[in-house]
C-alpha cells in the first residue's frame, strides 16, 4: 500500500519538476532566426558551390589544366579551353607563346556533393568557395552554373 | 397536465410552442429514419449509425415527455456504451468488412415486411382505437421524485439490477475470453 | 388540431412506438446476423420504453414509474448488449461466422 | 420574425461562433505557447503576433478538396466529423458562463455534457472505422476504449461533487460555491476532506476525454500516423479539430464549474463573466503547457491509470464523503 | 506486458509500417502481422534508399569515396568519415600527425554529441515529447556552428583527408568549444529533470523491448545497443585506434537489457564524449596538420585490410580489397544499425506495436546507414 | 590467449596440414605477410589453412581459409567461443574464376581478436551453406551478398533481395556487371 501511494507521488513530483522546467523556458528569449527577415552571415570557411577566382586583371586564373574535373568525385565539372597565341616581350624580342585559355567552366550543381576536392586539388588557387546559399529553385536548369558568365557579371 | 387542453389551440409556427413542434417533428424523423436505417442497412456498421440517429431520436422523444433525466440517460447508456460496445463487436467478429448482410432467404423480406406490417397495424389500431383516461397526477416526476422512489419503493429491483449487471459484466468477461490465453 | 402539437398527444407516441417495434420484428425476421438481430432487438426494447414513457407522461398518476421502469429497461438492455456481444464473439471464435446460418452445427 | 425566433437564432450563431472562435484562437494559442515553450516565435507572419494565422489555416482548410479513400464507407465518412463537432456545440447550451449567460439552464446539466461527450466517442469509431485505415480503426478502438475507461472516475467524482451539492444543476452547482475561494469545492472541507485529489483525478480524466497530450492515443502520431483522421483532409480533419478544441473549452468549463466556483471571483466580489473566462483560459494554458511538456503514456499505461489509480481512489473518496456528509 | 500465447489463427492482420511512416525516420519499412495491438511475426524490409555505395567505392578512386562516407550516416558523418580515412592509412601505411588525430578524435566526439542529441529529441518525440527535440536540437546548433567554422559545412563534412585534414581548425574552435562544455552539461541536468526522471518516460521504456547478451551476440550488436544489453564493448577501449588510448573515459554500461538502459548509454555517453574533448582541448598538440610525405596518389599495396571505428551508433568496418590499384578492388562497409535493426525482427515479436516502436527508437536508427 | 585456441581449433579443421600453414610459421614478420599475401594473388587462389596476420597491417589478426563444405565446422568453433559476426561479404575474384566469401568475427571482451573466414566458391554455380542457423544475424547479411553477388547460400531460409528491388536479377557487385 506504501509503495502504491510513493509510486504515486513520485510520479507526480516528477511530472511537476518537467512542468517547472517548460514553465522556466517560456520566459527564456526566442533562439530561432526568422530566416527571410533576418539572416546569418556564413563563416569563412563556408563551402557552396565553386566559383572562379580572378587576377588583378579581371580574367580567370585558371589555366585549364583540368585537374578539379579529374578530381570530382562526381563529374559536375566540365570545362573546355583553346590555345591561344600571344606576344610577350622576353630578353627585348617578341615571342609568340602558346596559352590555354579557358573557354568554358560549368558546374553542375545537383550533382556537386559539396566534398572541396576540386578546391584542394587546384595547384593555381583558382577556384573558391563561394558563401551563396540561398539556392532555391524548381527549375533543375537554373543549378547548371556557367561559371565564366558569373565571373562576368560579377565584374561588371 | 391534461392532454386535451394542450390540444384545444393551434400555435403559431414561430410562437416557442411553434417551435418545439417544428423540433419535434425533426426528431420523430429523426427517429424513424434512424430505425429504418437500422433495421435494414446491409452493412452493420450502418445499422448501429442507425441506432445511433434513432436513440438520439428516442432521447428527444423522452425530453417531450417531461423527463430530461431519462433522455440524458438514454444517451449515455445506449449511444454511449451500448452502440459502442455492438460496434466494438462489429469490429472483432466480422473480418469481410464489406460483406453485405443481406435478407436471410428469399422468403424473409416480404415475410418481414407482412409480421412486421400486421404487429405495427395491429398495435397502432389498438393505441388509436382504446381511450386513455389521464389520471390525476400526484407528483411531477422530477429527478428528485426518481431518486426518492428508486431508493424507496424500488430499492429491491434496484439492488436486483445492480447484481444483474454485475453478473452479466463478469459473465461477459468470461464468455469473450474464452480462446485467447494470456 | 395542429401538426405542431403532436407531442402533445399521446397517440403519436403509442404510433411511433408501434412503428419502432415492427421494424424491429422486421429486422429480427430478416437479419442473418446475430449482431443485426441485436440491433433489431434493441429497436423492440426502445418501442417498449418509449410506450412506458408515454403512458407515464399522459395517464399514470405517479409520473416516476414510468421512468424508472425505463431506466431499468436500460440496464437490462446493457446487460443484455454485453452478454449478447461477448456471446457473439465466442460464437465467432468457434465458428469464424457470425452468420446464423452457419450456426447448425450443434456438436459445438 | 418574432422574438422566439430570433432568440433561438442569435443563441445557435453565439454558440456556433463561440465554438469556431475558440477553436481558431486556440490553435493560435497553443501554437505560440508551444513556440514559447521551445524557444521559437511560433506562427508570427500573417497579422501582429501572427494573429491572422488561424483566418490562412480556415481558408486553407475550406478551399481543399475532400477525398476519400477508395473503399470507405462514404456516409460515415461524412457524418463522423460532424458527429465530432455537434455534440461539442450542443454541450455549450447548458453551460452558464454567468449567472444570467446560460442559453438552457437544465436540471440534469452535467449529464447532458456527458451525454453528448459520449457521442463525441461514437464519431472517433465511425471515423476510424469508415476510412477503412488500419491505423484509423486501431486508433479509434484505442480512443473509446479510453473515452470509456475514464468516463467512469469522470461520474463517478462529480457524483461526489454532486453529492455534496445536492443539485445536477450547473447553474446551482455554481452558486453553491460563490463568495471566495474557500468555498470553492477543490479546498477541502469537513465534509470532504479529499477535494484536491478529486480535482486532479477530474483534471487528468478531463485531459483523457479530450484526447489531449500526453492521453492522445488516439492520434499518437509516431504509431499511428494521424490516428482516426488519418484519412482526413480539408474540413472533415476542420471538424474534428474544432470539436477537438470545443471539447477542451467544454471540459475546462465544467472543471471551472465543478471546482473553482464558478464565475466566481476569487475574493468573494463582482461575480462575472470575466472570472469565468479567465479560469478557463487559466485552465487551458495549463492543458497547452502540459502538452508540451510531457511524452505520451502507453495504451496499458493509460488503462492501468483509470483501472488501478483514478477508480479506487475516487470510490473511495465517494464513499469518504458520503460518510462524512452523514456525520456533519 | 505478457504475450498471448494462444494466437487464433486468421485472426491477425498486416500492417505496412512504413515505408513513409513518422516513426520510422526514413524510408523504412517493417511488415508487422498483429493480433489486435500484439506484434506476431515482424519482418523488415530494407532497400528504400539504397544507393550502392560499395560499388561507386569500387568505381572511385580513394580520396572520391571520401564524401560518400558521409552520406551514410547524416547525424555523425565525421565517425564514418574517420573509418575510412583510418583504413586508407592503415592499408597505404601514411603516418599521421599527432595533432591532426587529435583535431579527429574531438570532432568525432562533437558529432558524437550532436548526433545523440538528435536521436535524444527524435526518440523522446517517438515517445510522444515534443518539446525535448527543440531543446536538443538547439544544442546540437551550437555544435554544427563549431564545426561549420571548422569544416565549411554542417551536416555532411568532407574534412578529414588521409594523412591529415582539409584544414587546421579556426582561432575560434577552442574558445568556443571550451563554452560548449558546461552548457552542455548544464542541457543535460535539464534532460535529466525533464525527461529522465519523467514517470511518463520511465513507464514506458522500464521492462520494454529486452535485447539479452545472447541476442545481441547473434545479430552482432555494438554499440549503446549492445552497452544497454550489458555488454562492455566499444571499439574505442577494446581495439583502441587513433589516440584514444591517451584520453581517460569510461563506458557507460547498464546491465537492464531495456530500452531505458539504452537510453541511459546514450545520456552518458554524452558527458563521457564531453570528458574526452575537454582532454583533448587540453593535450592538443602544436604542428602540421598533414604529414610531410604523402603519396600523391593513393595505391595502397594489394591485401585485405579491415578498419573498425566506433561511431554514434556502433562499430563501423570497413574493409579494403586492393589490387595495387588506385581504386579499391573491393570496398566493404559494415555498418552497425544494419546489425542493431536485424534483432529487431526478433525481438518485437509479442510486444505491443506501442513498445514495438519504442524499441526501434531506441535502437537509433539512420536509414541511409542501413541501406547504404 | 583466445587468438591461440582459435588458431589450434581451427587448423584442427585441416586434418593433413596444409604445405603453406607450415611454411608460415606465426611469428613471421608481417611483411612477409604481406608479400606473401600479395604473391597468391598474383599467383592464383590461395590455399586453405589458417594464416595469423599483423593486426597494425591488416586490422584483423586470423585468417582463415576453409571449403564451403568445412565452413559450418569452423562458425561452430566460432560461435562456441563466444564470437560475434561482423558482417559478410563477398569478392570476385574473376581472373580466377571464383567468388569469395568473407566472414568477419570478433568478440565483445578487451581478449582482442578478429577472426577472417573465407570460403570460395566457382563462379559458375555459386554455392555456400548458410550459417544462419548458427548466427541468426547471419540472415541479412547472406541475403545482402546474395544481391551483390548471386552467391546461393544453401538452406536459409528467406533468400529473396534485401536491398536490392525485389524483382531484381541482377549482381551489381560482379566484375562483369554493366548497368
Amino acid at each position: 500500500m506504501g509503495a502504491y501511494f510513493s509510486e504515486i507521488f513520485r510520479g507526480l513530483q516528477s511530472l511537476a519538476i518537467g512542468m517547472g522546467i517548460t514553465f522556466r523556458e517560456f520566459f527564456k528569449p526566442v533562439v530561432t532566426v526568422s530566416y527571410p527577415m533576418e539572416t546569418l552571415k556564413m563563416s569563412a570557411r563556408y563551402r557552396g558551390h565553386i566559383e572562379l577566382v580572378e587576377d588583378e586583371k579581371g580574367q580567370p586564373k585558371c589555366v585549364a589544366c583540368g585537374m578539379c574535373q579529374r578530381a570530382c568525385p562526381s563529374g559536375c565539372i566540365s570545362l573546355a579551353s583553346e590555345s591561344v597565341e600571344y606576344e610577350v616581350e622576353e630578353k627585348g624580342e617578341t615571342k609568340t607563346k602558346k596559352k590555354k585559355v579557358l573557354t568554358k567552366y560549368n558546374l553542375n550543381f545537383t550533382t556537386c556533393s559539396l566534398c572541396g576536392q576540386c578546391v584542394e586539388n587546384c595547384s593555381f588557387g583558382a577556384i573558391d568557395f563561394s558563401k551563396e546559399y540561398n539556392l532555391a529553385s524548381s527549375r533543375k536548369e537554373d543549378f547548371h552554373f556557367d561559371l565564366l558568365q558569373r565571373l562576368k557579371e560579377r565584374n561588371s | 397536465m391534461n392532454p386535451t387542453v394542450a390540444l384545444s389551440q393551434a400555435p403559431g409556427l414561430l410562437t416557442a410552442d411553434g417551435l418545439a413542434g417544428v423540433v419535434f417533428l425533426i426528431m420523430l424523423a429523426t427517429t424513424i429514419i434512424g430505425g429504418i436505417i437500422a433495421c435494414n442497412a446491409e452493412r452493420l456498421v450502418r445499422a448501429v449509425a442507425g441506432l445511433i440517429v434513432c436513440f438520439i431520436g428516442v432521447a428527444a422523444m423522452y425530453y417531450y415527455l417531461n423527463s430530461p433525466f431519462v433522455a440524458m440517460m438514454q444517451m449515455l447508456i445506449y449511444v454511449g456504451a451500448v452502440c459502442i460496445t455492438i460496434a466494438f463487436a462489429i469490429m472483432l467478429a466480422s473480418p469481410e468488412e464489406n460483406k453485405k448482410h443481406g435478407p436471410a432467404g428469399p422468403l424473409s423480406g416480404p415475410l418481414g415486411i407482412v409480421t412486421a406490417g400486421l404487429v405495427t397495424f395491429g398495435m397502432g389500431a389498438m393505441a388509436l382505437k382504446t381511450d386513455f383516461i389521464p389520471m390525476p397526477k400526484i407528483n411531477m416526476g422530477t429527478v428528485e421524485n426518481i431518486g426518492v422512489e428508486l431508493l424507496t419503493t424500488y430499492s429491491m429491483v434496484f439492488e436486483l439490477v445492480s447484481i444483474v449487471l454485475l453478473i452479466s459484466i463478469i459473465g461477459a468477461l468470461v464468455i469473450a475470453r474464452q480462446g485467447r490465453s494470456k | 388540431m395542429s401538426i405542431l402539437t403532436l407531442h402533445n398527444n399521446l397517440n403519436t407516441y403509442l404510433l411511433l412506438a408501434a412503428l419502432l417495434f415492427g421494424m424491429g420484428i422486421y429486422g429480427l425476421v430478416t437479419r442473418r446476423t446475430l449482431i443485426g438481430m441485436l440491433i433489431s432487438s434493441e429497436l423492440i426494447l426502445a418501442a417498449a420504453s418509449i410506450n412506458f414513457m408515454a403512458f407515464n407522461r399522459f395517464t399514470a398518476p405517479d409520473p416516476t414509474v414510468g421512468q424508472i421502469f425505463t431506466l431499468f429497461i436500460m440496464a437490462i438492455a446493457a446487460a443484455e448488449a454485453a452478454i449478447g456481444l461477448s456471446i457473439t464473439i465466442a460464437v465467432y471464435r468457434n465458428y469464424k461466422s457470425v452468420d446464423t446460418e452457419d450456426l447448425v452445427d450443434l456438436k459445438g | 420574425m418574432s422574438l422566439t425566433v430570433l432568440n433561438a437564432i442569435i443563441a445557435v450563431v453565439i454558440a456556433i461562433g463561440f465554438a469556431a472562435l475558440n477553436a481558431a484562437y486556440l490553435v493560435w494559442a497553443e501554437r505560440r505557447g508551444a513556440g514559447r515553450i521551445q524557444r521559437r516565435p511560433g506562427p508570427n507572419v500573417n497579422g501582429p503576433l501572427g494573429l491572422l494565422q488561424p483566418l490562412a489555416d480556415g481558408a486553407k482548410l475550406m478551399t481543399k478538396q475532400l477525398m476519400i479513400p477508395g473503399g470507405a464507407d462514404k456516409a460515415l465518412f461524412m457524418v463522423a466529423p460532424v458527429l465530432a463537432m455537434a455534440p461539442a456545440i450542443m454541450s455549450f447550451v447548458t453551460i452558464p458562463f454567468s449567472d444570467v449567460i446560460v442559453a438552457k439552464s437544465m436540471d440534469v446539466g452535467v449529464l447532458m455534457i456527458f451525454a453528448f461527450a459520449s457521442l463525441g466517442s461514437m464519431s472517433i469509431l465511425f471515423a476510424g472505422w469508415s476510412s477503412r485505415n488500419k491505423y484509423g480503426v486501431m486508433a479509434s478502438v484505442r480512443a473509446v476504449s479510453q473515452a470509456i475507461s475514464y468516463e467512469v472516475p469522470m461520474l463517478i467524482t462529480v457524483i461526489t461533487i454532486v453529492m455534496m451539492t445536492g443539485s445536477m444543476n450547473l447553474h446551482d452547482l455554481a452558486v453553491s460555491q460563490a463568495g471566495g475561494f474557500w468555498h470553492w469545492n477543490i479546498i477541502p472541507s469537513l465534509a470532504s476532506p479529499l477535494m484536491p485529489v478529486s480535482f486532479l483525478i477530474f483534471f487528468i480524466c478531463s485531459l483523457a476525454e479530450t484526447n489531449r497530450a500526453p492521453f492522445d492515443l488516439g492520434e499518437a502520431e509516431s504509431e499511428l500516423v494521424a490516428g482516426f483522421h488519418t484519412e482526413y483532409g480539408s474540413m472533415g480533419f476542420g471538424l474534428f479539430f474544432m470539436g477537438e478544441y470545443a471539447n477542451i473549452v467544454i471540459g475546462a468549463s465544467l472543471i471551472t464549474i465543478l471546482f473553482l466556483g464558478g464565475w466566481g471571483c476569487p475574493f468573494g466580489l463582482f461575480p462575472s463573466v470575466f472570472w469565468f473566462l479567465l479560469k478557463i483560459y487559466l485552465l487551458i494554458a495549463t492543458f497547452i503547457w502540459i502538452r508540451w511538456t510531457f511524452p505520451r503514456t502507453t495504451i496499458y499505461g493509460l488503462l492501468n491509470l483509470s483501472w488501478k489509480i483514478l477508480i479506487p481512489i475516487s470510490l473511495f473518496n465517494l464513499l469518504l464523503t458520503a460518510g462524512l456528509l452523514k456525520v456533519f | 506486458m505478457s504475450a498471448p500465447i494462444h494466437i487464433q489463427p486468421g485472426e491477425t492482420f498486416t500492417l505496412n509500417v512504413g515505408p513513409q511512416h513518422p516513426a520510422t525516420h526514413g524510408v523504412l519499412r517493417v511488415k508487422l502481422e498483429m493480433d489486435g495491438e500484439y506484434i506476431v511475426h515482424a519482418e523488415t524490409v530494407l532497400g528504400y534508399i539504397h544507393r550502392m555505395h560499395e560499388l561507386m567505392g569500387e568505381n572511385r578512386t580513394y580520396p572520391q569515396v571520401l564524401p560518400n562516407l558521409s552520406r551514410l550516416d547524416y547525424l555523425g558523418a565525421l565517425g564514418y568519415t574517420h573509418g575510412h580515412v583510418l583504413a586508407v592509412e592503415r592499408a597505404s601505411g601514411i603516418e599521421v600527425p599527432e595533432r591532426a588525430e587529435y583535431i579527429r578524435a574531438i570532432t568525432v566526439e562533437m558529432n558524437r554529441i550532436a548526433s545523440h542529441l538528435f536521436w535524444f529529441g527524435a526518440f523522446v518525440m517517438d515517445l510522444g515529447g515534443f518539446t525535448p527535440l527543440m531543446y536538443a536540437i538547439q544544442d546540437r546548433e551550437y555544435i554544427l556552428d563549431i564545426l561549420e567554422r571548422v569544416t565549411g559545412s554542417r551536416l555532411t563534412y568532407c574534412y578529414y583527408r588521409f594523412g591529415g585534414l582539409y584544414n587546421d581548425i579556426d582561432d575560434e574552435f577552442i574558445p568556443a568549444t571550451k563554452a560548449f562544455i558546461p552548457r552542455m552539461r548544464e542541457s543535460l541536468k535539464k534532460y535529466d529533470a525533464l525527461v529522465t526522471g519523467n514517470i511518463i518516460l520511465q513507464k514506458r521504456l522500464k521492462d520494454i523491448g529486452p535485447l539479452s547478451k545472447e541476442l545481441c551476440r547473434k545479430y552482432g550488436a555494438t554499440g549503446p545497443v549492445a552497452r544497454g544489453s550489458g555488454i562492455d564493448f566499444d571499439v574505442r577501449k577494446n581495439e583502441p585506434y587513433s589516440v584514444y588510448p591517451e584520453f581517460d573515459f569510461d563506458i557507460p554500461v547498464y546491465h537492464e537489457c531495456d530500452s531505458f538502459a539504452r537510453y541511459k548509454v546514450r545520456m552518458d555517453e554524452m558527458e563521457q564524449s564531453l570528458r574526452i574533448i575537454e582532454q583533448g582541448l587540453e593535450k592538443l598538440p602544436d604542428g602540421p596538420i598533414m604529414p610531410a610525405k604523402k603519396p600523391k596518389l593513393i595505391k595502397p599495396p594489394a591485401g585485405d585490410y579491415y578498419q573498425a571505428v566506433e561511431t554514434a551508433r556502433g562499430s563501423f568496418g570497413i574493409r579494403i580489397v586492393s589490387d595495387g590499384g588506385k581504386n579499391a578492388y573491393r570496398f566493404k562497409l559494415r555498418s552497425p544499425t544494419y546489425s542493431n535493426m536485424h534483432l529487431f525482427d526478433e525481438a518485437c515479436e509479442g510486444m505491443l506495436i506501442m513498445d514495438a516502436l519504442a524499441l526501434m527508437g531506441s535502437l537509433d536508427l539512420v536509414i541511409p546507414e542501413i541501406d547504404r | 590467449m583466445i587468438k591461440d585456441t582459435i588458431k589450434k581449433a581451427l587448423q584442427e579443421l585441416f586434418p593433413v596440414p596444409e604445405p603453406v600453414v607450415a611454411e608460415t610459421p606465426p611469428t613471421e614478420a608481417a611483411e612477409g605477410e604481406e608479400t606473401k599475401a600479395k604473391k597468391t594473388v598474383k599467383e592464383g587462389p590461395r590455399v586453405n589453412g589458417v594464416i595469423e596476420r599483423d593486426y597494425n597491417a591488416c586490422g584483423y589478426h586470423l585468417d582463415a581459409q576453409v571449403d564451403p563444405g568445412e565452413l559450418l565446422a569452423a562458425v561452430l568453433i566460432l560461435d562456441k567461443a563466444g564470437f560475434f559476426i561482423e558482417s559478410i561479404t563477398g569478392v570476385d575474384w574473376i581472373k580466377e574464376d571464383q567468388l569469395e566469401v568473407i566472414y568477419d568475427f570478433s568478440r565483445y571482451d578487451f581478449d582482442l581478436c578478429r577472426v577472417v573466414i573465407r570460403t570460395r566458391t566457382p563462379r559458375t554455380a555459386p554455392k555456400v551453406p548458410t550459417i544462419s542457423k548458427i548466427f541468426s544475424g547471419a540472415n541479412w547479411h547472406e541475403r545482402e551478398t546474395h544481391d551483390f553477388f548471386g552467391i546461393k547460400f544453401e538452406g536459409h531460409p528467406h533468400l529473396i533481395p534485401l536491398l536490392l528491388p525485389e524483382d531484381a536479377d541482377f549482381h551489381p557487385l560482379l566484375k562483369d556487371f554493366k548497368p
